[in-house]
């Protein structure tokens, strides 16, 4: 990858304004951009836009022999590939940093959480299972690929149909998709990452662009910069976590971390309903017959790329009920309480600390603190 | 193994077509009686310490600085050498210059299975003896920092193929001008039952390295040697063969060696012969065009003097 | 003296030539190089071919193998045809996995033998959904010089056509297989392409065609590689690929386009004649 | 921005839809849409390389094709091989010495036609990108039939049951034939009027390339 | 090869000192340096070594799977070397930097190990055609002191020594499938036969002399080495009644080649190899009663083990 270079002013000037409570494209801390999901004609394929970062996904499959330790259950595998489309640093066919990352994250996301019933995979045991391939490419990089790739990889999973099959005797016969209606994939849950970007080790940027990612992980001149970071929630709609990720500076306020577990909690609820409303009406309109296509993505909204309206720079309004809403996000929290899952988080009354029970017993208290405090 | 995306792939679980013929196995006796006959006469003819005639030309391949291709019967080999080139991705000053080694197999080279596109265990052990018997001969002192590409292809293996490598290659650089010390050959012979076999077939190396049950001795030797300078410079041995059998090995292979040199010699030098005589009738040609210009330069001068 | 003027002004000295109308090996424009053909040289293969195209050469090798049929295609054999470019053929290859050059060539064969259905893969079937002949044909190139893939099409051929497939008994109930290499059948080939190429040279604001390019000419006009591949195949064109060089005005197709044709029956009967006589030998032998 | 069916005489092709700017990114960037294949390309340059594959003469230009799903294979090398060599005689290369151009092609939906409309794509891409061209470039596509009928602009049936399929790229500037490949059998007769009547459906290709830069420099003055 | 960087005075006095029989660590030309062996160190392996040669260290595990015969030799088992030279041994061996050294030290154990009168491949055959025993040899490079590749084939041939595989019955069954009977005990296991497998010995060649277990800095004073394998004495490695029961094999070379760029005499080589040939023999009785005497101090004792600390 070639080197990317930020200039100190580029840096000081967003570390500034973040800190006084703007953001460059004028939305609010814990805003998002906006998520736009589209499926293509094939099963399992969908691009997922979250502002200007762009992520194609498309789920395969094929029959294979199952690993000899498993041998009763289907395969997952995800591959992510940045090419120089994403952005001119990226090279082509070259293993880098990013790319190992990213595949490690959604493999821990969906492979390691167990959300994909593999057994149910399974066509012949030691012989033949399914192999589920998901291809994650990167098609425009405007930072936060990890949440758009996550919400890429979830929707082409829940989208995807494989064949049908029947069995007689020793062989197998897979049935073309006009011989038989093909089965969907069973999820357990359907996670999602979203990530944020922290400043000044106290502020929560969720859904970062590339130039909020790339200054909150570099390092100013000045001060080498250990207040800043990168932190990957993945949850799913019981807002279970899933994954938990930081890059960056070590951070020494363990609220901080909560903060986002509870804006994530949300965040992914929101998305899951909107993924699965999205494919419940894609379903509809393929059984009325209605080609979907790619092609509908192409609109004439890009024509103004060089006037204002696309330029991602903003002034925020002031109003007096935005203001007030940046903050109250602890209120926020506790309404999410409410809702019912699995474990509830609550927080606690002390400062820095909070409790976590489990509703069904069990061990009954987890304490997560920071020691500073417990001192 | 993963999948090879650069090229076309057959099916995963093919296997060759002679795995099922009747006469796949044979057992260490049959194949012995095949191979020699009571006396003492190899199943191609020739005695037992015969080896086979040799064919030698150099510059087969034209787009290389060097090249020769030898045929010892069925065992086919190219080798091409090109020009010195800087050492890539080093970043250290190497006082000598290095010789980049590599051989491989076609994959229709060989009798009993195909050979794999991916470079294997085989072809790289190939590689490194090449590389060791040619690191000697050649006067490394005089290029440092660069590296000499000698690249081998075994179009047909048919036994002895790392020694009508070594003597390909030093046609090779011969024939690439490159400096050497002295023109390298090397010859392979095979033990089998206690009997020392020249110049061994495919078939014949191959049942000296199976193991017989008698502890006799049994295994393949080959050697290659600057024979004025008297000096081996590689030396390869396998199997289980006792020193005394070791030692009469070497006396046979140092003299089979010497036997190459002329041949090869003879190679080089009718080309040299050959591009002498070209490029004589070349400049033949050009004085000759020479004369019939100047003489038409004399008559235009004499019109022009004239008129 | 013509070397340094070569290496020093490759252009200007391909120039001189063409526009007396000769190439620089002496040929005339649409003068193909001379082609020697020697079929079943290689023993471990079951069927070869070695050819050389002036100083092009190419080995092709056939080897037989037996596979279970793809679960899609239950009577279908396989046909496998790599080209193998070794670093050893020309200068500007370096040793490691295939580079993008040999894959591109790697294709256009693979499609022109695909294309002209030479091969009936059912032929190649021997009992349906259990077992069926895998064809590997390995095409090697030694000497690099140009038109590569006239050279890999004349050997591939070559060598299909001498090849014959072992007999192949299948026990259905025990699964059993016996092979008979000494009763053999051949293999039936259903049509005959033969490729010719060309490189499109601009001289003096006018394009000319050149066949039969050497390394050094199809370097000169551009592109990687030969820049018009024509196929002919029995009186039907089966695939042109025209890239890269200057672009291609009708007078030079038309050329082109006749030049491969002739050239197709020229080549066709070397290859037969070149057959025969093999035949012949092996049989007074 | 489809074309305007009214407009074709005796002869259609699909229906084609274009979007610049697209990937926010990249120097240029194009998606192109005909009938039901989708392509988005992507250009980059001029950049900055490596020494090793800089030439001193030219701008080294390098094209990517990324197939959907799964892996890649040697057919994507020959795709690449074409594109670039097509973009390579297209491209006023020698006005950038010392430099890299990358071309990335997407595969978004292929039904048939996936590498005419991917060379139409660059070619749109290209021009978005603002790199001096030397010409621009219109890659048509027809079938050979059953019944032996020439066919323009070619549905997915009708592709897979064609006896052959022939690819022609033409120049805009004396509509000569810049690159070629074909599929299946043909006599020379059918080779000489598909590339015809290809050369004449390029005019459509080249108008619409100019309807949709027009729409754009509007917006931009 | 580890480059010491040396002084040409330095080497100078090594090379003279070669030549007066006296080395610069005070040993003559046909002498090994200490050496400690200990078996049994890695739990997890079916027999494993760790040998330290002065400077140089390595370990090495030898692995079993049951796996199917090659076709063409249905009746014997695989053995397979694989060598890891680690970037602790030498910073050298960074990255891909020992990868040469590290195959070519596992072609020659290979080759070493390939005649049956080396090593029997016979006794890891389970049902012929059908299954036998896949031994994995993995040898770790610890420390690289100069003569690795004798330190690894005694360390293998420890190893092997202290390898025991479980007993295993095999039945054909209806339509070729292979039914495997393991028995329940876990002690249930025998001993591999490794009496004769081979030593590698190295000679190098300093100035007109050959040195045997040179050490790292004899080494970057010389431009070529041979290395000789030579098989082993059954009866080394039997104790008590059995010694009787065994022949007393003649040794053999089971492979022999070169290492280093410069070449040699033919009458160097000879005398070489039958410095190899001595050698071998003393490395092989005195590794044969190290051997025997840990395994029953193994039984009988239940020894401490020592591992890594020492």
């Amino acid at each position: 990858m070639r080197d990317l270079f930020l200039s100190n002013c580029e840096k000081n000037f967003i570390q500034k304004i973040v800190s006084e409570g703007h953001r460059l494209d004028g939305r609010n801390y814990n805003e998002s951009r906006k998520l736009n999901i589209t499926f293509g004609s094939d099963y399992g394929s969908c691009i997922v836009t979250l502002g200007e970062t762009k992520v194609l996904a498309q789920v395969t499959c094929e029959v294979v022999q199952p690993k000899q330790i498993r041998p009763n259950e289907g395969i997952l595998y995800i591959n992510v590939e940045i090419s120089p489309m994403a952005a001119p640093q990226f090279e082509a066919n070259r293993q880098t940093d990013l790319l190992v990352y990213m595949n490690r994250l959604l493999e821990k996301c969906y492979k390691d959480s167990k959300c994909i019933d593999l057994e149910s995979l399974c066509i012949v045991v030691e012989e033949k299972v399914w192999s589920i391939r998901v291809d994650v490419k990167v098609i425009n990089h405007d930072g936060n690929l990890v949440e758009c790739a996550s919400i890429a990889t979830l929707s082409s999973l829940a989208h995807f149909k494989r064949p049908d099959i029947t069995r007689s005797g020793d062989s197998v016969i897979i049935h073309t998709l006009s011989e038989k209606d093909p089965i969907p994939t069973v999820l357990f849950h359907y996670p999602v990452c979203s990530t944020f970007a922290i400043y000044n080790s106290d502020i929560l940027l969720s859904d970062p662009n590339f130039l909020e990612e790339s200054v909150c992980t570099s390092s100013t001149e000045e001060e080498s910069n250990i207040n800043g970071g990168l932190l990957v929630v993945g949850m799913n709609q019981y807002k279970e976590v899933c994954l938990l990720d930081l890059t960056g500076a070590a951070i020494y306020n363990t609220n901080i971390v909560h903060k986002a577990i509870m804006n994530a909690a949300d965040k992914c609820k929101d998305i899951v309903d909107l993924v699965k409303k999205l494919i419940a009406s894609d379903d509809n309109l393929r059984q009325k017959r209605v080609k979907i296509n790619f092609s509908d993505i192409i609109t004439t909204e890009h024509k103004m790329s060089l006037c204002k309206k696309d330029l991602n720079i903003k002034l925020k309004n002031y109003n007096v009920d935005n203001i007030t809403k940046i903050d109250d996000s602890d209120e926020e929290m506790e309404k999410n309480c409410m809702e019912i899952s699995k474990y509830d988080v609550v927080s606690a009354a002390i400062q820095h600390t909070a409790e976590m029970f489990s509703k069904k017993g069990g061990s009954k208290w987890i304490e997560i603190s920071s020691d500073s405090d417990e001192d | 193994m993963p999948l090879d995306y650069k090229r076309f792939n057959g099916p995963e679980d093919s296997i060759s077509y002679k795995r099922f013929t009747e006469d796949y196995i044979k057992s260490y006796d049959q194949l012995y009686q095949e191979l020699i006959d009571e006396n003492g006469v190899r199943k191609d003819g020739r005695a037992v310490d015969e080896a086979r005639k040799m064919f030698a030309i150099n510059d087969v391949v034209t787009q290389a600085k060097g090249s020769a291709y030898i045929e010892l019967k069925q065992t086919k080999v190219v080798c091409s050498v090109f020009d010195p080139r800087e050492i890539p991705h080093q970043n250290e000053f190497s006082q000598l210059g290095q010789i980049y080694c590599e051989v491989k197999f076609a994959p229709f080279s060989c009798p009993r299975k195909r050979r794999p596109h991916a470079p294997e265990a085989e072809e790289r052990a190939l590689s490194v003896a090449l590389r060791k018997a040619l690191e000697p001969t050649v006067c490394r002192h005089l290029f440092p920092n660069f590296q000499i590409d000698v690249f081998v292809y075994i179009l047909e293996h048919d036994g002895a193929c790392l020694a009508v490598a070594i003597n390909a290659a030093g046609l090779a650089l011969a024939s690439a001008a490159v400096p050497i010390y002295d023109i390298i050959t090397a010859c392979t012979i095979a033990v089998i039952d206690g009997k020392m076999i020249m110049d061994p077939t495919e078939a014949e190396e191959h049942l000296a390295i199976m193991s017989p049950e008698t502890q006799t001795n049994h295994g393949l030797i080959t050697m290659s040697t600057l024979s004025q300078l008297r000096q081996i410079t590689d030396f390869r041995q396998i199997g289980s063969l006792d020193v005394d059998c070791v030692t009469k090995a070497m006396d046979l292979l140092q003299k089979q060696c010497m036997k190459i040199v002329p041949n090869i010699q003879r190679v080089l030098v009718s080309n040299v012969i050959k591009y002498h005589k070209e490029r004589k009738k070349l400049e033949e040609e050009a004085r000759e065009r020479e004369e019939a210009l100047n003489k038409k330069m004399e008559e235009w001068k004499l019109l022009l003097n004239a008129g | 003296m013509a070397d340094v003027y070569k290496l020093i002004h490759p252009v200007k000295f391909c120039n001189d030539y063409l526009s007396r109308n000769i190439r620089p090996d002496g040929r005339s424009f649409k003068q193909p190089r001379s082609i020697k053909i020697n079929v079943d040289s290689i023993k471990t293969a079951e069927a070869s071919a070695v050819v050389k195209c002036g100083n092009t050469a190419v080995v092709c090798g056939i080897q037989l193998e037996l596979s279970p049929p793809k679960a899609e295609e239950p009577n279908v054999g396989f046909l496998v045809t790599n080209v193998e470019l070794p670093a050893l053929c020309s200068s500007k290859l370096k040793p490691g996995p295939p580079s993008d050059q040999a894959q591109v060539v790697n294709n256009i064969v693979s499609d022109i033998v695909l294309n002209s259905k030479c091969v009936d893969l059912k032929d190649l079937c021997i009992v349906p959904d259990k077992l069926a002949w895998v064809l590997y044909c390995d095409i090697v190139c030694v000497d690099n010089d140009g038109s590569l893939v006239d050279g890999c099409i004349i050997a591939l051929m070559a060598s299909l056509k001498t090849l014959s497939l072992p007999k192949v008994s299948y026990d259905a109930e025990t699964e059993e297989i016996k092979v008979d290499p000494k009763s053999r059948t051949k293999l039936e080939i259903h049509s005959f392409p033969i490729v010719t190429s060309f490189v499109v040279y601009r001289l003096n604001q006018s394009n000319i065609i050149l066949a039969d390019p050497t390394a050094y000419e199809e370097d000169i006009c551009g592109g990687s590689g030969t820049n018009l591949i024509v196929c002919y195949n029995k009186g039907l064109f089966c695939g042109t690929q025209k890239f890269g060089g200057s672009n291609l005005s009708k007078d030079c197709q038309d050329d082109a386009l006749k030049t491969a044709k002739e050239r197709a029956n020229i080549v066709e009967n070397i290859i037969d004649v070149c057959i025969r006589n093999h035949k012949n030998s092996s049989i007074n032998e | 921005m489809d074309v305007d069916e009214s407009q074709l005489k005796d002869f259609k092709l699909k229906p084609m839809k274009c979007e610049f700017n697209v990937l926010s990114k990249s120097d240029g960037s194009a998606i192109l849409s005909q009938g039901e294949t989708v392509v988005i390309v992507s250009v980059n340059g001029p950049l900055d390389i490596k020494m090793q594959s800089q030439s001193i003469e030219k701008a080294t230009l390098e094209v990517l094709c990324c197939s959907k799903g799964g892996k890649p294979c040697v057919a994507d090398r020959y795709k690449e091989n074409i594109i670039k060599q097509t973009c390579d005689a297209a491209l006023l290369s020698n006005q950038y010495p010392r430099t890299g151009i990358t071309i990335t092609v997407q595969e978004l939906e292929d039904c048939g036609g996936l590498l005419p409309c991917s060379l139409n794509c660059a070619c749109l891409a290209l021009i978005n990108s603002g790199l001096a061209m030397r010409c621009v470039f219109a890659a048509v596509t027809c079938v050979v039939d059953e019944q032996g009928d020439i066919v323009l602009g070619p549905s997915k049936e009708q592709l897979d049951t064609a006896r052959a399929v022939l690819n022609f790229v033409f120049d805009s500037r004396d509509k000569s034939l810049m690159t070629g490949f074909t599929e299946g059998s043909f006599s020379e007769d059918t080779y000489k009027e598909a590339m015809e009547r290809c050369r004449v459906a390029s005019d459509l290709v080249f108008a619409f390339y100019r309807d949709i830069v027009k729409q754009y420099s509007k917006i931009i003055a | 090869m580890a480059d010491l960087l040396l002084s040409s005075t330095e080497k100078i006095f090594i090379v003279h000192g070669v030549q007066d029989d006296y080395r610069s660590d005070g040993r003559s030309n046909i002498d090994y340096r200490p050496m400690e062996l200990e078996t049994e160190v890695v739990s997890h392996a079916s027999g494993s070594a760790r040998l330290r040669l002065a400077n140089t260290d390595v370990l090495v595990g030898v692995k079993t799977e049951i796996d199917t015969p090659k076709p063409d030799q249905p009746g014997l088992g695989k053995i397979e070397f694989f060598v890891d030279c680690s970037a602790n041994a030498t910073p050298e061996f960074e990255g891909r930097g020992g990868e040469q050294l590290a195959n070519s030290i596992s072609n020659m154990m290979q080759r070493a190990y390939q005649s049956s009168q080396a090593f029997e491949l016979k006794q890891l055959c389970i049902l012929e055609g059908k299954q036998c025993w896949k031994l994995y040899i993995d040898i770790l490079i610890l420390e690289s002191g100069g003569n690795l590749y004798d330190a690894v084939s005694l360390a293998v041939k420890a190893a092997l020594f202290n390898t025991r595989i479980p007993f295993v019955k095999a039945v054909l069954m209806d339509g070729g499938n292979v039914d495997l009977q393991l028995s329940d005990d876990p002690y249930d296991c025998k001993h591999l036969d490794v009496g004769c497998a081979p030593l590698l010995i190295t000679l190098c060649k300093i100035g007109d002399k050959c040195v045997v277990d040179p050490s790292a800095e004899e080494e970057s004073c010389s431009v070529i080495s041979v290395v000789v394998g030579v098989t082993g004495n059954t009866k080394s490695y039997c104790s008590g009644k059995e010694i009787d029961s065994v022949k007393s094999l003649e040794r053999k070379c089971s492979t022999i080649g070169m290492n280093g760029s410069g070449s040699l005499a033919p009458q160097t080589l000879q005398s070489a190899i039958m410095q190899g040939m001595v050698a071998a023999e003393s490395l092989d009785e005195a590794l044969g009663q190290a051997l025997l005497r840990e395994r029953q101090e193994n039984v009988i004792l239940k020894k401490h083990a020592y591992g890594f600390l020492k």
